[in-house]
This record gives structure tokens, C-alpha cells and sequence, in this order.
């Protein structure tokens, strides 16, 4: 089994970033593969509470719990939420292995998986 | 294993009106404490390393990659392309033909486009 | 030594299209569009037809495209994948470029 | 006032990948209890009204605008540049030259680009 | 004096047009024009409180403050706040004229100002 | 009956510029650019060049020019103007096209 390492940089519900990050990494995931994902930029705010569901939009927050419940490893750019005012309104670690980080984060991310994708 | 990578920071958007190549350059110097990374401007990311630009965003990130000896290469082409010369261009860069650039994304085992 | 590269293309920057393209030709090329860039694949698309022409192997996310309504538009040659043969696809070639 | 103001919805953007084509038949709705909005369709937003695009999001919109004889109209010159003909489109549409489509736009008061 | 109307689409920090409609709103307003602002999509978190203040970055909860308080009027699109699950973050209305609001609300914006600018 | 008609670009889509110039002629057209859409300003920039040569008034914000540094690649026929005279700008006309 392999490991994919996953970078974006866009929020939720302007772009399909956020959707296509957790439908690949969904797959990987029940492929057996390891995942560990990095949210730069907007992408922070992939992960924010309360989400509100809306029928026929496919919910961001429950498609990152999934994965996080699958076992991914989600990295948040500390700095990129400050600067936005979301630090406190994220996915806590209850729902699985999801942590404030930094830019070196993805440095470990880069050396410890065997391919990077990102999705623009 | 970690040395064998070889990461490209590719920029390809202009450095004012989006975060990207700012983000960017941020992410190499994150990147170079395990790694070597190049830095690739292409396309309207050139502007960024223009003399006049404002590069108050960027400019300490730019420092710090010519202080570790970690280049930053601008694609003639793309110059080319928007009438801009080397005489227009700051010192920390090198200018490299269009082909020595796509040989440098080829040979990439990591690519992070901003 | 020839490689396996995969473009991965999911942005819609054409650049990585006409990059695939210029790849020495020792390597074994795979461009793979995703999301909006699966809109390249329309015939009349220059820049994906001339790649089909070099006899690049073009694929295209098959639910992107599906949702779009663009199959009869495309080339019959761009192949059409699902998310899962994705995930085989990044693994199965030795380095990936991100656009 | 309001009567004289022409408010032109204006769609440029495909309609998935990003939520703008959505987001502007949406608006063009909320916009048509005031006003008399026409949504006009340029380069990829003319594959939101083919026959076989995905129009879960959207369909609603579509024929609320339909419902009150609200028009929407389609760039004949987008369409030829994809290859798209007047077959491949659904019947809520009509296909202008795009000479007529300018005029629409150049003779709009408000236009809200999507 | 006239009354301006202000659209536009984009959250902040990844993309200039915050920065641009506050400018341009401030100087409206120091004109002696009323201004008459509509956050739709992910403009909506261009409103959101607890944003941190970093050097040589514009910030844009400050701008937006600023511009409520020389009496600039904001609408913020409702379900684009709630599908991102930002609703309980915004500035309040101690700070100005700031609602939630629906999409109806623009079409009364464009109606009662003399012109419409969007901010892509 | 003439109008004086503003073409507001702020974003990175030359076809609001392709529309200004198809603009009917007896309108008085301006073409003002904003944000990104000021390197359309760039004298290789064929659309806003012929713009220029077909007389149209083109101007751009100046503190967005200056922030990229692009001052002296555009063309001296281009009008920089600071956010103050936008303003004026905008309700000088009689109507806005954005873009």
C-alpha cells in the first residue's frame, strides 16, 4: 500500500476543489492507501463547523469528517486562519486526525508520502 | 530517500491581485529546510521578479532563497511574451530558456503550482 | 532512463497541456484532466488535439465529464476514468506534474 | 425608475467547476421580482444550457425564468467555437448572433458578471 | 450626491477585490456618496470577526469596519453564510449598518442607487 | 441618442474588452481597468492596443499599475487615475458594463 499526499488551496462552494479532495482521497483511502492532506490558503475553511446542508450541494464539512473517520491525516496552515478569523471554528480532533500546522508540514508531507498531487 | 526529490515551486500567476505567488515563495522557504527546491516562474508570474514591482509581500522570501544558494529561474519565453527584459529583472534570478525550463518541470518528482 | 510522468492537470491553465507536450520524448507521457480542465478535451480544443495527434495519452476524469454533458463533444481517443482508476493512475506513474 | 433600468445577467463561466453560473441564475430569479433581467450566456457558460449538462443544481432557476417569460439567450459565436450547434441546447434558449448578443450587453444599464 | 452600489464574489486573502471594494467604497463615501454593499458567495467571510492583523497585508475586517462606520451599508447573502457555516461569525451591527440579508435585498440595491459596480 | 458607457474590468477576462470595442459606434465608450486586468494594459497586449488605435479611451488605476511595477510596458496613452477620480468616473457615465 502506498501513500498520497494531497495539497489545495481553495475554500468551499466557489470552486470543486474541496469536492474532489475528498472524493480522491475517499478512494485512496478504500484502496487501503494512506492519505494525508494539506490545506493551504482558503482551504482552511474547508473544514469549518455547521456547515449548513443544502439538497443537491455535496456537503464539504461531511465529506472531510468521512475522510477523517477513514483514517486521512488533515493539516491546517495555522497562519491562513488567523488571518482569515476561522481558528476557532474548525473540525476538532474528535472526528480524527485533523491539527494546526505549518509550512514545514508540508515539507514532512512531501518526504514521508510517495506522490503529491494538488488540486487547483 | 528524502534527497532524491526534487521539488519545483512552480509559479504561474501574477504577484499582486491574488496571494498565490506570495504563498508561494513562502511554501519554498518552508520546503528548503528538507529539501532543494527551484523556484519556476512562468507565464504572467515573471512580473513577480521585476525591478519595480512592490515586493514587500515577498521580498525577506526571496532573501532567504539567495541566502541558501536555492535558485529562482523566470522563463524567457514568457519575458519574451510581455516585451520585459533581463535589464528589467532583479539580480536573484536567472533567466532560462523556454526549454530549460519545461526540462526543469519534467525532471520534477514534486510540483506545487501557485 | 525513460520514466512514467502523469500531468495532472485540474486547473483550468492550459499551460500544462502545451508543457506535456514539449516533455522530452523518452519519458512515457500521460496528460489527466480533472474538474474544469476536462474542457480541453473538446475537439475543438487545439492544444488536446495535437497531443492526441503525438500519440500522448490522454485521459479525462469520467465523472467530471459525465456531469458536464460533454461526451459526445470529445475525442474518442481521451479515455474516460473513474476516481478510483485515478488513484491507480498517480501510483502507477513514477512522478506526477501538478497544473 | 426601476422599469427603465435594463439589468443584464451576464454568464461567462462553465456551469460546474466553480458555483458562479448557479449563483447567477439564482440572482437572476431574485432580480425578476423588481425587474425584467435577461441572462445572457458567453464563451464556457454556453455549456450551462446544453441538453446533457448536469442541471440538478440549476433547473429550477431555469424554468421559473422560462415560467415568466423571462429570456435567456445563448453567444452563437461560443457555440460555433466549441462546436455546439442549436441540437445539442435545451429549448429554454435562444441562440443570438453575437452581434446581437453586444448590443444586449451595450445596451444594459446593470450588468452582473457571473 | 449619488448613491453607488457594490457587488462582488471572493472571501479574503486570496484574491484583491476586499481590498479594491473597501477602497473604493471609502472614497465614495468621503465624497459625500452613500454606499450600498451586497456580499454574495464567498464574499460573505469577507465580514468575519477575529481576523489577525499581519504586517504589509491589508486587513480586511478592518477595512470593512472602517467603511461602516463613515456609514457604508452592507448586505450579506444569507444561505452563503450558512452553507459555509460562517454564520455566527460576523461583525454585528454595533459596528454599522450590516445585515444579513437575501437576494431580493440586491435587487432593492439596484434599484435605489445610481450605479451598480462589480468587484470580480 | 449617445451615451457615455463605462467598461468596469477588474478581472482577468480580455472579453470585456473584445465587447467594448464592438461597442455601437455613436456611444462614448471608456475602458477602465482595474486589479489583474491592468496587464491587459501591457503594450503587447493586442486587444487593448487595438482598442487604443480605434481611438477608444482606455485608463487604468493607477495605484494598481504601480503596486505591479508595470508603468513603463504599457502604453503613454493610457490614462492612470487614483480610486478618488474612479469614483468620479463611474458617475460620470451613464452607465457601467462590468466585467
Amino acid at each position: 500500500m502506498s501513500k498520497l499526499g494531497i495539497l489545495f488551496f481553495d475554500g468551499p462552494y466557489q470552486k470543486q476543489a474541496c469536492e474532489t479532495v475528498c472524493k480522491i482521497a475517499s478512494a485512496a483511502l478504500d484502496k487501503g492507501h494512506s492519505v494525508r492532506i494539506f490545506c493551504y490558503m482558503d482551504a482552511v475553511n474547508a473544514v469549518l463547523e455547521k456547515q449548513k446542508k443544502i439538497d443537491g450541494i455535496f456537503n464539504i464539512e461531511e465529506g472531510f469528517r468521512e475522510i477523517l473517520s477513514k483514517g486521512a491525516t488533515i493539516r491546517l496552515c495555522n497562519i491562513c486562519l488567523l488571518v482569515r478569523g476561522t481558528m476557532k471554528n474548525c473540525i476538532t480532533k474528535e472526528a480524527g486526525d485533523i491539527k494546526k500546522a505549518g509550512t514545514p508540514d508540508l515539507a514532512r508531507i512531501i518526504e514521508e508520502t510517495d506522490r503529491l498531487i494538488t488540486i487547483c | 530517500m528524502s534527497e532524491e526529490k526534487k521539488v519545483v515551486i512552480l509559479l504561474r500567476q501574477p504577484p499582486h491581485g491574488t496571494l498565490y505567488p506570495v504563498e508561494g515563495l513562502r511554501m519554498a522557504v518552508a520546503v528548503s529546510a528538507d529539501f532543494d527546491p527551484i523556484t519556476v516562474a512562468i507565464n504572467d508570474a515573471v512580473y513577480t521578479f521585476t525591478k519595480d514591482v512592490d515586493k514587500t509581500m515577498y521580498s525577506t522570501h526571496m532573501d532567504f532563497l539567495k541566502g541558501i544558494d536555492l535558485d529562482i529561474f523566470v522563463d524567457k519565453k514568457a519575458l519574451d511574451e510581455r516585451g520585459l527584459t533581463k535589464e528589467d529583472m532583479v539580480d536573484q534570478v536567472e533567466i532560462k530558456d523556454h526549454r530549460d525550463i519545461v526540462n526543469m518541470i519534467a525532471e520534477s518528482s514534486v510540483t506545487i503550482p501557485f | 532512463m525513460a520514466r512514467k510522468v502523469l500531468y495532472f492537470i485540474s486547473s483550468e491553465d492550459i499551460t500544462g497541456v502545451e508543457i506535456a507536450m514539449e516533455h522530452n520524448v523518452e519519458d512515457e507521457v500521460t496528460i489527466l484532466l480533472l474538474q474544469n480542465a476536462v474542457y480541453f478535451a473538446n475537439k475543438f480544443n487545439k492544444s488536446v488535439s495535437q497531443a492526441i495527434n503525438q500519440n500522448k495519452t490522454v485521459i479525462a476524469c469520467g465523472e467530471h465529464v459525465k456531469k458536464r454533458g460533454i461526451t459526445k463533444f470529445i475525442s474518442e481517443k481521451i479515455k474516460l476514468i473513474t476516481t478510483d482508476e485515478v488513484v491507480d493512475l498517480i501510483f502507477e506513474n513514477d512522478s506526477i506534474i501538478n497544473f
